[in-house]
């Protein structure tokens, strides 16, 4: 399963990178949205795979013991996701004044900065 | 026993479960996809949490298994209800073996208001809409 | 969405999910949850509410600015930071416990009051955009 | 056979396979109406999953991930819909 | 605060000082600034009785003492020579400039520019620390960018101010490189410790570096082929300008610099032989320019860099009698050509006109003018009994006693032959002859006007007279220091020598030119048309292409496309891991347990792999949400599977909130339209998937390592019993972690705060 | 008022449920709880009767169950087999129930039941369409739900 | 209170920030309490500067919780010095935004974005926890995000969205070299990390990481070929927010690296080839670009490119003598580039637009503010003994030093150009003629300010050019810093130390 979650990795960033490398503000964003969870499950990934043994203390005990999930890694995920959730949340709101401003959803049509005039 | 009950909860749960699954794969048009499956899901699930509520015996889940099962019956039709309404609205078309739609031409599509005379024949611009084509309702 | 179903549906829906909500943020210490998905579920709440009854009765039940929980929030997690700073002189952030355990809630601390915060502001913030989002829609 | 080998070897596999009929008919469509019921669906069946899987892995905790399921999934659908009425309003 | 540093601070603080004033309250005290270089000439003046018998004078104050730089100031008889040329001319163009440039509108600003110039090049003269050398070097080069762009509004003297300070900026920073490299081989920034490293600037590996960037620094600032052509551009400055820097001080201070070190450097041939070729040929190709310029000013800017070139030249033969030869020349070209700059600007101040071939027989009018033009005119022609004659047999008695006497002593001659026609072309030309019927009648100038350039004219001749003033208070001790050894004492009268010879034929070759040669137009066209490969074009022409290369070059990578910035990124990514993959094929799995794989795992992977697909490929942009969020709620299913309750929650449920919030966008936007065409889509499949693979292998690399969790264990211990909680993760996010969930609420807000202020700010156009 | 008390007292109920304490201070906490949360969301309620609600909740509960797995068979029959015996068609279902609590109630439970699906019910509240797998009988149709789910429904609401 | 030291800057500014999310609609009490705030803050910066420098590195362990099972926070000297020039960059800009930002815009949020964003940097200056400077950096993204779209125009907008993509696929690099660095080492504590990583076999994964982290950096720090977002951007918000963008965004990226590759992965052989190409490359591109822009924003913005250069190309030489140059040109080029763009902030309100060929007369106009304004322009340069000229001296050094001429040649080349487009500047906007442009009636004029508003455009960039020239003529205390900066870099032994004061 390690192995296949790591081509699923793979297969997250490459989807993540080609649909950022598209025309369309959308996709770019969905693109980043998509290599979000990639990362997340990079993240996940690196801290092992256990199974069914979530990092939470037994009622009765007062630590864990034996095999249990890495709870560092799932705490940086949250973080990461809530982050990802604001900057995401801005950027779809980017698009539509984008869409508003530029009356265009095509990236390549926003090539107007960089002239030197 | 018990383990009997269990079983057979969570085995016929799980069946009501793939007989939605076939449900929205085979039936014709949208709105039997959507009257096969919420109830049939939302039964199947029901039994499956009883029966979990009845394996593990515990009061503090057997209350949660209830309260996802209420949820579930709160919200399923709900949605149902919503996408069911939209889809037509947007004039998702009917399985062209229907009897009879009496929805047709009631809808006020400026305002979306929905009239409740049972008047038929009337001015109904929903023939433009019902005759398009599912993809461009996508859009 | 005229909805009457929906809008009824969701006068119920609404007290039971932030009901939940607070569920979710009082046990997080103990169990799955916390003051982040606690803040999500309330703020669907809301969410949900705009979508069947439309933003002004939303904004009306809300009765304050969705803007205002964020600093609220943000004071609230930040205060909780700082007491042990004040008080005791300990490094900030350092847990600061009510010796005895409550019930219901269990142990309280300065921990509780920080996921307090986070769960106002996720509610401000989630608000806050949708809000702003549906009223330009 | 003990109840967890039933779960684990017939019952997981059958919702697996309606998992997966299921999601056929999102990949499908035709309409956005009929993917967004498909993902409904999904969601209800994965309500169910985690409840089996919770009796698999003796972990009750992942009971609150199916009571978060079950409360806000439906969401969704109401956003979707709420868009097919809108666009139509504004076409 | 020793004194002197307190004499070279008073010229920038009075520069300064100057700026505060402001231009109207300035023009009541004009004549005050002249004080300034005449008490500092006095000033230095007084040490001379000491400098000339060998004394050294050392000051020092720290500054940066960490970087071993500090006003450390050395006054020797070199120095003092300098300082007394930098004040003398420089009292002697503060009180012309009076007049010069009387009623001129920024008349605060020239002279502010004027001393704060003065106070750098004294500075530079009297360092004793390369580092502080250098800063005055630069600033000197400033003041200079400044005053050629004097006149501001005029294009071509922007266009030359730039010009000179890229090519004297280029020196600085060699002269930088210098400093810093002597510093980092010596282990000092003093110049006469410097001199107890000799091994340093000769047989070090780096030796050829220090040569390379001393000589940048030399010959661009002291206008030497093929950096000369800043030095005529220059010429755009007012011409009291012209006199001080770009004649006497300023680009003499490549000179200075080359003696300053010729010590160091005795024991290395290069610096020698480099010096020889590059100064002969500066002086014959500059001498032989003068020839085709209708321009005074042209004239004296080409025997200028003639002359440096001769003093090149000579340092480069190295012997003490060129040596003594050159110290010499310094002072005679300082003095006649300060008298005929300011010859020429008195000239063009009364007539209106500096080109030669409209002037003439102006001594009617300007009589005491023509006689300074006159004896400055002899001065550089070499005639006795004037101190040019000196120098001309020093530099030919030099040649004949170098190596190479017959080609040496030959370019000499032929350069010298056209100096003296330059010399009599702008100090005697105009006064000579006919009045042309252009000019009616000219005013009479102001007594200083000519006064200033007399004075000089006349020094120059009482010199020569009087060789043993400078023989005595500057050249033996400067050459004793400068050379191993002993200088000749100066004298008028030789006797019959060939030296006499070969003065004789320069001053009747010179004359003869000056007789024949008609200075025209036409001809200064007709050398125009060789300009195409003059260094000048050549550099400018280069600077030109560079400058259209730059702008393809930054239109190519800063074109404005998006999607190119990224793949650039992505492919440095991809060209990561693709090499560590190819060059350490660690990869195949060593992995523990490779667990069975259950159905339901399967299943959601398929389920991944297959929204991923649809979300990629999928027409309708609603479609590609809806697959992003049967992606998310996979996602959960994964953290379900993998022990993460809370992961799985708020997955779903921010999943679930995004996908809300794309819908409540998207529905206003047009179809998604297919833009790419199947080549891009292509290409950047190949991107993407061979990132994708490669990123894959290197995780299944990294599995293989298994840290000691010191932390994780930690937590597992305590969490309950030090933070009394028990969902571990959660304990994390708010205690041991919080301050992560602090930021990233914050980060919430702003986003929040952000989108309210995206959606609902529209400023109106005064707002901007 | 007594609606509130009402609602306050089910969302004590389902707190309990919820953190699945049955300790006494559990029941208080979820009072207190409740009444804070229905005084953030209630803001103009128009008070309704909650009477009578417990014993015919609980036949209308087993009628409910019953037709829901009846419906159900029903539907898998025809999902299974390889032929479509269904007549679907949108049926035009005249209100009896008044208010907005009942409609909804009586539309929920409607799609509920396999085979049908409320989908909108008419501005001035007194049609409700309906969805339905089988209706070759559109009166029956009717009739069957007026006096089974509606007439429950409204004894119980009213 | 010591346990804290290293946490008030960032607490400083988190309660400016929200006390002025609660004042939302009064832009004047804003105005005020941000002027108030970024005072107190600097008072507090310079204070743990002192205790810093004085009492060595300090370190918070949050929560209580002893390194590495907590977020520790180290300030050490180079971290302080960067608290405390971000905030006196901080303050500067907080007068100067009273006259540059409209009521609208402080109505939106434009203050507490601002404090916000100070704070980002000084908490990615002082953590020392990996994953916590990535949070950091969000916080730096997010608000600068903001501060780049507020109130949107066209070119805004198109400029946010290359900001945004670029900087946001930089951090999942970033997030992504955190998570392989945590899945090989299993901690996320820089000291522990530092203390780890050399005992990993595997060091060609690694390499890897820290190549990884470089892209990640990279782009944040504007190198070559990841600067692209910045001179699109850079140039579309208004003169404060260019302000605070150019003198510090990239800088934190350069500081990102500059600890990373000194504590985490002490540059290996071939890393350091690969920056020093990099840098060189940095250099050259920004120099080109910079030379061809016609606009006086742009020339800066790939300015800050080229010089960007001279920091890392340092690092690369990685010797202590380099990077006391790159730190102490990142020290310079911190005040300078503010204070261009605050200038460039001026040029808008006198000639309407930015456009080099649009301007021109300052000179003769304003004679004091060309004087005032040439001091930056020519400590950019470097003409000596401006500030930007003394790191030069240890960066040419150390070029010798390490015998990388290619480096010296392109640092040569760098002050080379920068003089030369300098000059060009100076020639278009000082020295040329006024031009006879129509006045812009929507925009308020230069000449129409009050006296108060000019107070608040001109004092702030007076302050800094003072800071300038305490730079340059009293570079010995700078230096001093700077040595003992480059001493702690290439012996991370005090840091660990520091953050572990019992084990050792
Ligand atoms: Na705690
Ligand atoms: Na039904």
């Amino acid at each position: 399963m390690e192995i296949l979650l790591a081509i699923m990795t793979g297969i997250l960033y490459a989807a993540g990178i080609y649909l950022i490398l598209r025309r369309s503000l959308v996709k770019l964003i969905i693109g980043i949205v998509v290599l979000g969870n990639g990362v997340n499950l990079l993240i996940f990934l690196m801290g092992g795979l256990v199974k069914g043994q979530p990092p939470i203390i037994p009622k009765d005990s007062h630590h864990i013991e034996g095999i249990f999930a890495d709870p560092v890694p799932q705490a940086l995920i949250l973080t990461a996701i809530v982050i990802s959730f604001g900057l995401q949340s801005f950027a779809i709101v980017l698009i539509k004044r984008a869409y508003k401003v530029l009356q265009t959803d095509d990236i390549d049509a926003m090539n107007k900065t960089d002239d030197i005039e | 026993m018990t383990d009997i009950v269990i079983i057979s909860l969570i085995s016929i749960g799980t069946l009501f479960i793939l007989l939605a699954a076939v449900g929205i794969l085979r039936m014709p048009d949208l709105f039997l996809r959507i009257s096969v499956t919420t109830k049939a899901a939302t039964l199947g699930v029901g039994m499956i949490l009883t029966g979990m509520a009845l394996h593990f015996g515990e009061t503090s889940i057997t209350t949660r298994a209830v309260a996802i099962i209420l949820f579930l019956l709160l919200t399923a039709p709900i949605g149902a209800h919503l996408i069911g309404r939209a889809s037509y609205f947007v004039g998702v078309p009917l399985w062209k073996k229907s009897l009879m739609d009496d929805l047709k031409g009631k809808y006020n599509t400026k305002t979306h208001e929905l009239s409740g005379e049972d008047r038929e024949g009337l001015d109904n611009d929903q023939e433009n809409t019902e005759n398009a084509s599912s993809k461009s309702s996508e859009h | 969405m005229k909805s009457i179903i929906l809008t009824t549906a969701s006068r119920t829906l609404l007290p039971l999910l932030i009901l939940f909500s607070v569920f979710v943020l009082l046990r997080g210490h103990y169990l799955p949850g916390g003051g982040f998905i606690g803040g999500l579920i309330a703020s669907i709440a809301f969410i949900l509410h705009a979508f069947a009854n439309g933003l002004k009765k939303s904004r009306f039940l809300l009765r304050i600015h969705p803007g205002f929980l964020i600093p609220t929030g943000l004071l609230l997690a930040l205060g909780s930071a700082i007491v042990p700073i004040i008080f005791e002189g300990l490094p900030m952030m350092t847990g600061v416990w009510y010796p005895e355990t409550l019930p219901v809630i269990g142990k309280v601390g300065s921990a509780l009051f920080f996921d307090t915060g986070v769960y106002f502001v996720v509610i401000g913030v989630c608000l806050t955009i949708i809000f702003t989002i549906s009223e330009q829609a | 056979m003990t109840i967890d080998g039933f779960l684990v070897y017939i019952i997981l596999p059958i919702l697996s396979i309606a998992i997966l009929l299921v999601f056929i008919r999102f990949l499908m469509g035709p309409a956005l109406s009929d993917r967004v019921v498909a993902l409904d669906l999904l969601i209800t069946i994965g309500i169910a999953t985690i409840a089996v899987y919770a009796m698999i892995s003796d972990q009750s905790a992942f009971l609150d991930i199916a009571m978060i399921f079950a409360l806000i999934a439906f969401l969704g659908t109401v956003a979707f819909s709420y868009y097919l009425e809108k666009r139509k309003k504004n076409d | 605060m020793s004194t002197l540093l307190f004499v070279i601070l008073s010229s920038f603080l009075f520069g300064l000082l100057l700026f505060a004033i402001g231009q109207k309250s300035f023009r009541r005290i004009t004549w005050f600034a002249s004080l300034l270089p005449v008490s500092l000439f006095f000033y230095f003046l007084s040490y001379l009785t000491g400098t000339s018998t060998g004394e050294v004078f050392d000051s020092s104050i720290e500054w940066v003492p960490s970087l071993d730089i500090n006003f450390d100031f050395r006054i020797d008889g070199l120095a003092t020579l300098f300082t007394l040329l930098i004040t003398g001319i420089g009292s002697l163009v503060f009180i012309y400039t009076i007049k010069y440039l009387k009623g001129h509108r920024h008349l605060m600003r020239f002279y502010a520019y004027l001393s704060i110039f003065m106070g750098a090049m004294l500075g530079l003269v009297t360092a004793n620390n390369l580092i502080t050398l250098f800063i005055f070097w630069e600033l000197t080069s400033i003041s200079s960018f400044f005053l050629i762009g004097f006149n501001n509004t005029d294009r071509s003297s922007r266009k030359s101010a730039i010009t000179a300070l890229s090519i004297t900026g280029l020196g600085g920073l060699s002269l930088l490189a210098f400093a810093v490299l002597l510093g980092t081989l010596t282990g000092t920034y003093t110049i006469s410790e410097m001199l107890q490293h000799p091994a340093v600037f000769s047989e070090h590996p780096y030796s050829t570096y220090l040569l390379i960037f001393l000589f940048l620094a030399a010959f661009t600032k002291s206008a030497q082929f093929p950096f000369h052509f800043w030095l005529p551009g220059a010429m755009k400055a007012p011409t009291p300008v012209s006199t001080y820097l770009h004649s006497a001080t300023m680009v003499k201070a490549g000179i200075y610099l080359l003696l300053r070190f010729s010590p160091h450097f005795s024991m290395n041939e290069y610096f020698h032989l480099i010096l020889l070729v590059f100064g002969g040929f500066t002086m014959l190709y500059a001498a032989f320019h003068t020839l085709f310029r209708t321009d005074l000013k042209g004239i004296l800017a080409y025997s200028t860099i003639g002359a440096l070139g001769i003093i090149v030249f000579l340092l480069g033969i190295g012997t003490a009698l060129s040596i003594t030869a050159a110290i010499v020349f310094i002072i005679v070209h300082a003095l006649y050509k300060a008298s005929l700059f300011l010859v020429t600007g008195t000239i063009d101040h009364q007539t209106g006109t500096r080109d030669i071939t409209k002037l003439g027989g102006l001594r009617k009018f300007l009589l005491p003018l023509s006689i300074a033009g006159l004896l400055a005119a002899i001065s550089s022609a070499g005639i006795p009994p004037s101190i040019g004659f000196l120098g001309k047999d020093l530099i030919y008695e030099s040649t004949l006693h170098s190596p190479y006497s017959s080609l040496l002593t030959t370019t000499a001659v032929i350069t010298n032959i056209f100096m003296v026609f330059a010399g009599f072309a702008v100090g005697w030309k105009p006064f000579a002859g006919q009045v042309p019927s252009t000019i009616e009648t000219v005013k009479k100038p102001h007594f200083i006007l000519w006064l200033a350039p007399l004075m000089l004219a006349v020094t120059g001749i009482i010199f020569g007279i009087f060789p043993g003033i400078i023989d005595h208070l500057f050249v033996t001790g400067i050459t004793d220091q400068l050379s191993s050894g002993t200088a000749p004492h100066l004298k008028l009268w030789h006797g019959f020598t060939f030296i006499l010879v070969l003065s004789a034929i320069t001053i009747a070759g010179g004359l003869l030119i000056y007789k024949f040669w008609k200075i025209s137009h036409k001809k200064e066209r007709a050398i125009h048309r060789l300009e195409n490969i003059s260094p000048k074009n050549i550099l400018l022409q280069t600077a030109n292409y560079f400058e259209q290369f730059a702008y393809f070059l930054t239109r190519v990578f800063q074109n404005g496309y998006l999607r190119r910035y990224v793949m650039i990124l992505l492919v440095l990514l991809t060209i990561v891991f693709g090499v560590h993959i190819f060059i350490n094929p660690r990869i195949f799995l060593s992995l523990k347990e490779i667990r069975g794989l259950e159905i339901s795992e399967i299943v959601v992977c398929l389920i991944m792999v297959l929204s991923i697909l649809y979300t990629v490929f999928t027409k309708s942009r609603l479609s590609a949400i809806a697959g992003m969020g049967v992606l998310g709620y996979s996602m959960c299913f994964i953290f379900l599977f993998y022990s993460a309750p809370d992961l799985a929650m708020t997955q779903f449920s921010i999943d679930t909130l995004t996908v809300i919030l794309f819908v409540l966008v998207l529905y206003r936007l047009p179809k998604y339209l297919k833009l790419s065409n199947s080549t891009n889509r292509i290409r950047d499949g190949i991107i993407a998937t061979s990132f994708g693979t490669f990123l894959a292998f290197t995780i299944i690399e990294i599995m293989n390592e298994t840290p000691l969790k010191t932390t994780t264990a930690f937590y597992a211990e305590n969490a309950y019993e030090l933070a009394k909680g028990k969902n571990i993760v959660n304990v994390i996010l708010v205690d041991f972690r919080g301050f992560d969930t602090m930021i990233e609420i914050t980060v919430l807000s702003i986003a929040a705060i952000g989108v309210f202020a995206l959606l609902k700010l529209y400023l109106k156009k005064h707002e901007k | 008022m007594k609606v509130q008390f009402l609602l306050n007292i089910m969302l004590t109920v389902v707190w309990v449920f919820l953190t699945g304490s049955l300790a006494t201070i559990n029941f208080i906490f979820g009072f207190l709880l409740s009444f804070l949360v229905l005084w953030v969301v209630s803001r103009n309620e128009r008070s309704q009767k909650y009477y009578r609600i417990a014993p015919r909740l609980v036949g209308f509960l087993f009628y409910f169950l019953y037709a829901l797995i009846k419906a159900n068979i029903q539907v898998a029959a025809d999902v299974v087999t390889p032929k479509f015996y269904m007549t679907p068609g949108i049926v035009r279902y005249p209100l009896e129930a008044k208010t907005n609590l009942e409609i909804t109630f009586l539309a929920n439970v409607i799609t509920l039941t396999p085979g049908t699906l409320s989908l909108d019910v008419s501005e001035d509240r007194k049609v409700l369409y309906i969805h339905a797998m089988y209706v070759e009988d559109k009166e029956a149709f009717i009739a069957d739900i007026k006096h089974g789910f509606e007439k429950r429904i409204l004894n119980i609401l009213r | 209170m010591i346990e804290n030291l290293s946490i008030f800057p960032i607490l400083g500014q988190a309660i400016v920030a929200v006390i002025l999310l609660f004042f939302w609609r009064r832009p004047k009490w804003q105005r005020i309490l941000s002027i108030f705030g970024s005072s107190v803050n600097l008072f507090i910066a310079a204070a743990l500067f002192y205790f810093v420098y004085e009492h060595g590195t300090q370190t918070t362990q949050l929560g209580n919780w002893e390194a590495p099972f907590g977020i520790t926070m180290v300030a050490d000297l180079l971290a302080v010095s960067l608290v405390l020039l971000t905030n006196i960059v901080g303050f500067v800009l907080s007068i100067y935004s009273n006259a540059n930002m409209v009521s609208a815009r402080v109505k939106f949020g434009y203050y507490a974005m601002f404090h916000f964003l100070i704070m980002g940097l000084s908490g990615a200056f002082l953590t020392g926890d990996i994953f916590n400077m990535y949070v950091w950096f969000e916080v730096i993204i997010i608000s600068s995000f903001v501060l780049l779209t507020i109130g949107g125009r066209k070119i805004q907008i198109e400029g946010a969205v290359k900001y945004f993509t670029l900087n946001m696929l930089s951090s999942i690099v970033f997030l992504t070299g955190i998570a392989m660095l945590y899945g090989v080492t299993g901690t996320l504590n820089m000291a522990e990390l530092g203390r780890v990583i050399p005992t990993i076999e595997n060091t060609g994964i690694v390499d890897t990481i820290s190549l990884i982290f470089f892209i990640g950096f990279g782009v944040k720090a504007g190198v070559f070929p990841l600067y692209f977002w910045l001179p699109a951007s850079y140039h579309t918000p208004p003169a404060a927010v260019s302000a605070l963008f150019g003198g510090l965004l990239t800088k934190v990226g350069v500081y990102a690296m500059i600890r990373t590759f000194t504590l985490i992965f002490p540059l290996s052989e071939m890393n350091q080839i690969i920056l020093a190409v990099i840098a060189i490359f940095t250099i050259f591109f920004g120099g080109i670009g910079a030379l061809v822009q016609k606009d006086v924003l742009r020339v800066f913005s790939y300015l800050i490119i080229c010089h960007i250069g001279f920091m890392v190309g340092g690092l690369s030489l990685f010797t202590e003598v380099a990077l006391v140059g790159a730190v102490f040109y990142m020290f310079h080029d911190i005040i300078v580039k503010t204070t261009l763009f605050m200038m460039g902030g001026v040029f808008f309100r006198i000639f309407g637009n930015t456009k080099l060929y649009n301007m021109g007369g300052l000179m003769n106009n304003y004679p004091r503010l060309s004087l005032l304004f040439a001091i930056p322009l020519f400590a950019l340069v470097g003409i000596p003994p401006l500030s930007g000229f003394w790191p030069k001296i240890s960066l040419f050094g150390a070029s010798y030093e390490t015998g990388n001429i290619i480096m010296l040649v392109s640092f040569i080349f760098a002050s080379l150009i920068t003089l030369i487009i300098i000059a060009k500047v100076w020639n278009d906007t000082f020295a040329k003629k006024e031009l006879e442009t129509a006045k812009l009636k929507q925009l308020k004029y230069f000449d129409q300010f009050d006296r108060r508003e000019k107070t608040a455009m001109i004092l702030p960039i007076a302050l800094l050019i003072g800071v300038t020239l305490y730079y340059s003529f009293f570079s010995e205390h700078i230096q001093i810093v700077a040595e003992r900066i480059g001493h702690d870099l290439m012996h991370p032994e005090t840091y660990i130390k520091a953050v572990f004061p019992s084990k050792n």
